[in-house]
């Protein structure tokens, strides 16, 4: 396998409690690709990103994932991942500038990675010091957000970033997962909403735990 | 180790758990039983001071041995299971297995050792370090099937409850010794006395380990067959997953395409 | 920063927070060893046990704090943050475990102090010693096997429950042992001080033990599937 | 006060932890009307759901909700409101026909209007007998959206109603709401999507705790 | 159906989903009356305390169950949607306490069989009758004095260590009778029947006390402001 794949599944299944919420799933993305997963409810997204995080196990298949083959050891990869689930990941009882500061701790980042990510999320003063479990449901995920950006991973895996943020947020959004294709992280995310799909270069949609089509958009490219 | 290698034959296999080594193991196991009876309640002699409820012993000390043994066995197809990857589910099977045999034979401890204290002490129970320290194990144990019930990735299952089965089997010890850390009421140590000294007659002496015996085998063909059953449901899974997977394929929404 | 201080450091943040343990868990063992009493119902009785009671009250205060450790990691889901970002498992179990013992080493000081103001014991010229250090121990294993334990039943259903049924069996020992060295430095007549250090030094072992074992086992058991 | 008012907010303050997420707001919403509240993340619109339901008190002005003063006693407010928060209020110990089932116990609902409900959003038997917490977050929003729909509340309140659906459930969801206006019922939802907000006769804008913008849109009543 | 019967079905529907209380409680319970037994260390000790040990360890037992009973309405804002539909909050109050009563008698029956195993003790005859009304009336009240202050603790940030703390004390006058009458139902040479008997005549004031102070203070503890 080339060095520049970044996912590479082939074949995968995935059973949860005897239900195989993906179904054989095979595709592959390069480094420094921007995903958008489309798809209907219940058609296995989530399960996919948290089986690229290394927070599932494969149940057949093969899945290699920022080099790491996850059937030989799934722990390996979560070094190299940052995922931002349906569930924002939060201290409830840190404020959210503490949840950002923890965070840069752990990956070794500095003072100042914490505050501009905080600047670019549009985290102000007040929020940055509020328990992040009294803040708005926005302001928590935008929170998790400035955590994901502090932790500069190689691949980002995001379910459903866009909800509950607003415009403004929304597109500080877009311009943070074009800047991390830009310097070489690979980013998947799942969306419900047509319009963001719109601007992605390449958009996969699953049905039935399966690949259902896997499309460039040349709006997108060009955009 | 041989019961992992009777595992790999299973796949291959009809669907039945018995096969001619179990057959054989079966048998003997009753034929040992059936001797154990008869010496135990016929050729045995009471006991000057206990009379006839000395008989429970035959039961009685065996279980409590081979509980040790089924826990132990426990314990090593745990490490092994955390340590083979590949083959974690086949070890996990057999560590579960003999857990549960194991809680079973350590109940019947606990019931044959009160009915003995009712008959001796006047009383079910008594709160002394070695009957103490057994009711810990056994708890510890019923701890360890609940881990083993919860409903997760077998996986994960597998080596969460191959934690706690490394780290419970350290209380063996603990339960072994306690009489001679703590002075006690209950049996001085008196067939692996320190000292090597036997006080039990030879036939008693005998029979006891021809119950020892028995009941080793009888844990051998629980374990043997109680693991098979498993693996043939997991087996009974996979097919189950392949039926499901074509169902899931079909499933489609037809709404975004 | 180191990372195990790191988590230790946010443990503790999130701790002086909420004041958790001052407002609540101090209370809460407090009052378990004053209704020892009431239930034991007689003057020399509680004498007597005076050193089991502290020690009890020290274990189901324990599964408290750490249920508390472990529902702050699950609750948003943060452990998956957690174990993504920090390289090495063993690194997080001695982070959380050394948070732990931070808070029960301040309970235990509380329910010492307690001990000898409700149920009259007296400590005094070398016995002090022995109880330092039995209080040291003991509680370094508590935190130890609070954490293996806590990290064996997180994310799962029910934990509340499952925590005490599987920790209390194992540090029953501890229990026992702490309990007699102890009694030993409360000064009582059934043990003496001989006695009680052989029993420290059974602590340490299990100490030992557990800190091994937790180190090795956090990895397999952090391997969440859920 | 006319009956035909269900909402009517005059220089509304709730203060939450002494910070005042509501800052003064006036409005008022008649029986039957179909209302999409707007606003950045942090600018009140949860709070003011929250309000409407009961669940938080008023601190200063006055408010009147399907004919309870809420400042006499909000609590008698509940019984005529459904509430759809940011979280979904389901026992994830039980099935998702369990849990609309219990609800139709509560309001004295039918086994029909039960299996009318999960149909309608689209929660087919397996889905349906599958334990909450299993289920996908979509699927757990649909079943949120099922035991509202057989609450049959006279006043609807739903916080970002959209996140998490697909886009057959998106329709579906805009369907249940216009044909519970056309019954007589109350509708206010929040939502950052801006298509959303075009199919709506009504829209109101928050900024900072207060009123910014209150338009009827022709497009939305044509429609 | 009425709306408390449906509360209480929903409760049991979860527990029977789950075997929460065979599972867990039930040996953790056991496990609190091992343990105790094994702090006091003395045959004749145990067996004079025992029926104090029996309704302590309820007591501790009864907070897992009523923790439980809550966390599975707060964890994701279950209990909104509750208030909302059930008209009338002293409902919820005894649609919770009914679910609650039954799966504390289940236990009940547990540990008193317990306790005549492990400790020793003997019923027979009249005492027999003195026992069942005990019991009955003592774990009426731990349901509704669980459920009240249950509800005052949901949705509170850190219940599990607030419960305890604000419900063991109220709890203290229930533990005390419960403990003396079933005494006296052991047979202790310290209580006779009919002081037995005038235990069990506070425990039902108790208990009424707390049925009516429930249905009336539910509603506005349930005004949740979070
Ligand atoms: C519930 C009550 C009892 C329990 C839980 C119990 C438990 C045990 C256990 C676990 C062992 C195995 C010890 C070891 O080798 O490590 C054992 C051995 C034994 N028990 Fe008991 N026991 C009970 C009552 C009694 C009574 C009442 C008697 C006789 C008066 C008795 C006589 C013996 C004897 C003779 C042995 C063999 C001792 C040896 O050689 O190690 N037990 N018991
Ligand atoms: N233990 C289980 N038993 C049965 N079915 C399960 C189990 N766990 C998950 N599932 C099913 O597997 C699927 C998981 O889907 P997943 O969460 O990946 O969907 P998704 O594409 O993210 O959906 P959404 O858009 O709603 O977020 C769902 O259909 C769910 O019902
Ligand atoms: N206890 C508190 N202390 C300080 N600020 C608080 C407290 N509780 C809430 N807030 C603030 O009040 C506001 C509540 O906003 P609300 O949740 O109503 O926002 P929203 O409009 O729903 O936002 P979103 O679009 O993000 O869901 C937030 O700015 C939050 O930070
Ligand atoms: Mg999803
Ligand atoms: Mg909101």
């Amino acid at each position: 396998m080339a060095s520049d794949t970044t996912i590479h599944l082939s074949n995968v299944v995935v059973a949860l409690g005897g239900f195989p919420a993906l179904a054989g799933v095979t595709f592959g993305v390069g480094r420094g690709e921007l995903v958008a997963l489309r798809g209907a409810n219940g058609t296995g997204k989530s399960t996919l990103l948290r089986l690229c995080a290394g927070l599932v196990p494969l149940t057949r298949g093969a899945a290699v994932v920022a080099g790491v083959d996850l059937l030989v050891n799934r722990v390996a990869v979560r070094p190299h991942v940052g995922l931002l689930g349906h569930r924002n990941g939060l201290y409830g009882d840190l404020t959210a500038k503490q949840n950002v500061q923890f965070v840069a701790d752990l990956v070794g980042a500095t003072a100042s990675d914490v505050s501009s990510a905080l600047e670019r999320l549009g985290i102000d003063q007040r929020v940055a010091s509020t328990s992040a479990s009294l803040l708005s449901a926005g302001q928590r995920r935008r929170t998790a957000l400035a955590a994901l950006v502090v932790r500069r991973a190689q691949l980002w895996l995001l379910d459903e970033p866009h909800a509950g943020l607003d415009a403004a947020a929304r597109r500080e959004l877009d311009v943070i997962l074009r800047d991390a294709t830009a310097s070489g992280a690979t980013v998947l995310y799942t969306t419900h909403e047509i319009d963001q799909v719109a601007g992605t270069p390449r958009t996969i949609t699953l049905d039935g735990g399966c690949v259902a089509s896997d499309v460039a958009s040349t709006i997108g490219s060009a955009r | 180790m041989s019961i992992y290698t009777a595992t790999a034959a299973v796949p291959g296999a009809a669907a039945r758990t018995g096969t001619r080594t179990t057959r054989v193991i079966g048998v003997l196991a009753l034929v040992t039983t059936a001797f154990v009876v008869v010496s135990a309640f016929f050729l045995t002699p009471a006991d000057s001071v206990q009379g006839d409820s000395v008989r429970i012993m035959y039961a009685h000390v065996p279980t409590a041995w081979v509980a040790y043994l089924a826990f132990i066995t426990t314990a090593v197809a745990s490490g092994f299971s955390l340590a083979r990857r590949h083959r974690t589910l086949g070890f996990d099977r057999v560590a579960g297995a003999s857990g549960e045999v194991g809680v079973l034979f350590m109940a019947m401890t606990l019931l044959t050792g009160s009915l003995w204290g009712r008959l001796t002490w006047g009383t079910f129970w008594q709160w002394d370090p070695r009957l103490t320290t057994t009711l810990f194990l056994f708890i510890t144990y019923v701890g360890y099937l609940a881990v083993r019930r919860i409903d997760t990735d077998p996986r994960q299952r597998a080596r969460r409850s191959a934690v706690i089965a490394l780290l419970a089997v350290l209380e063996i010890p603990l339960v072994h010794f306690s009489v001679v850390l703590w002075r006690s009421l209950h049996q001085e140590a008196s067939v692996l006395s320190p000292d090597g000294d036997v006080r039990l007659d030879d036939l008693m002496l005998f029979t006891l380990f021809a119950g020892v015996a028995a009941f080793t085998l009888i844990f051998a063909w629980l374990v043997i067959h109680r693991q098979r059953l498993t693996a043939l449901a997991d087996i009974r899974q996979t097919v189950g997953l392949d039926a499901a997977i074509a169902l899931r394929r079909s499933e489609t929404s037809g709404v975004v395409k | 920063m180191n990372v195990a201080l790191s988590i230790a450091r946010k443990d503790l943040q999130i701790e002086w927070r909420t004041r958790m343990l001052l407002a609540r868990v101090v209370p809460f063992a407090l009052l378990v060893m004053v209704l020892f009493a009431v239930a034991l119902d007689s003057e020399p009785l509680v004498l007597r046990a005076a050193a089991g009671l502290v020690w009890l009250a020290m274990l189901f205060s324990t599964m408290l704090v750490v249920q508390r450790a472990f529902d702050i990691e699950t609750a948003d889901a943060a452990i998956d943050t957690l174990l993504a970002c920090a390289v090495h498992p063993a690194r997080v179990f001695f982070g959380k475990a050394l948070a732990l013992f931070v808070q029960l080493f301040a309970l235990v000081v509380v329910l010492v102090t307690a001990a000898i103001v409700l149920y009259g014991v007296t400590v005094s010229g070398s016995r002090v010693v022995l109880l330092v250090t039995v209080v040291i121990s003991a509680t370094s294993g508590l935190a130890l096997v609070g954490t293996l334990y806590g990290a064996v039943v997180a994310n799962m259903n029910g934990r509340d429950s499952l925590l005490p049924l599987l920790a209390l069996p194992v540090l029953a020992p501890l229990l026992i042992g702490a309990s007699r060295a102890t009694e030993a430095a409360f000064g009582s007549q059934t043990i003496d001080m001989a006695n009680g250090w052989a029993w420290v030094g059974l602590l340490g072992v299990y100490g030992i033990v557990f800190g091994a074992a937790g180190s090795a086992a956090f990895s397999p058991l952090t391997e969440s599937d859920s």
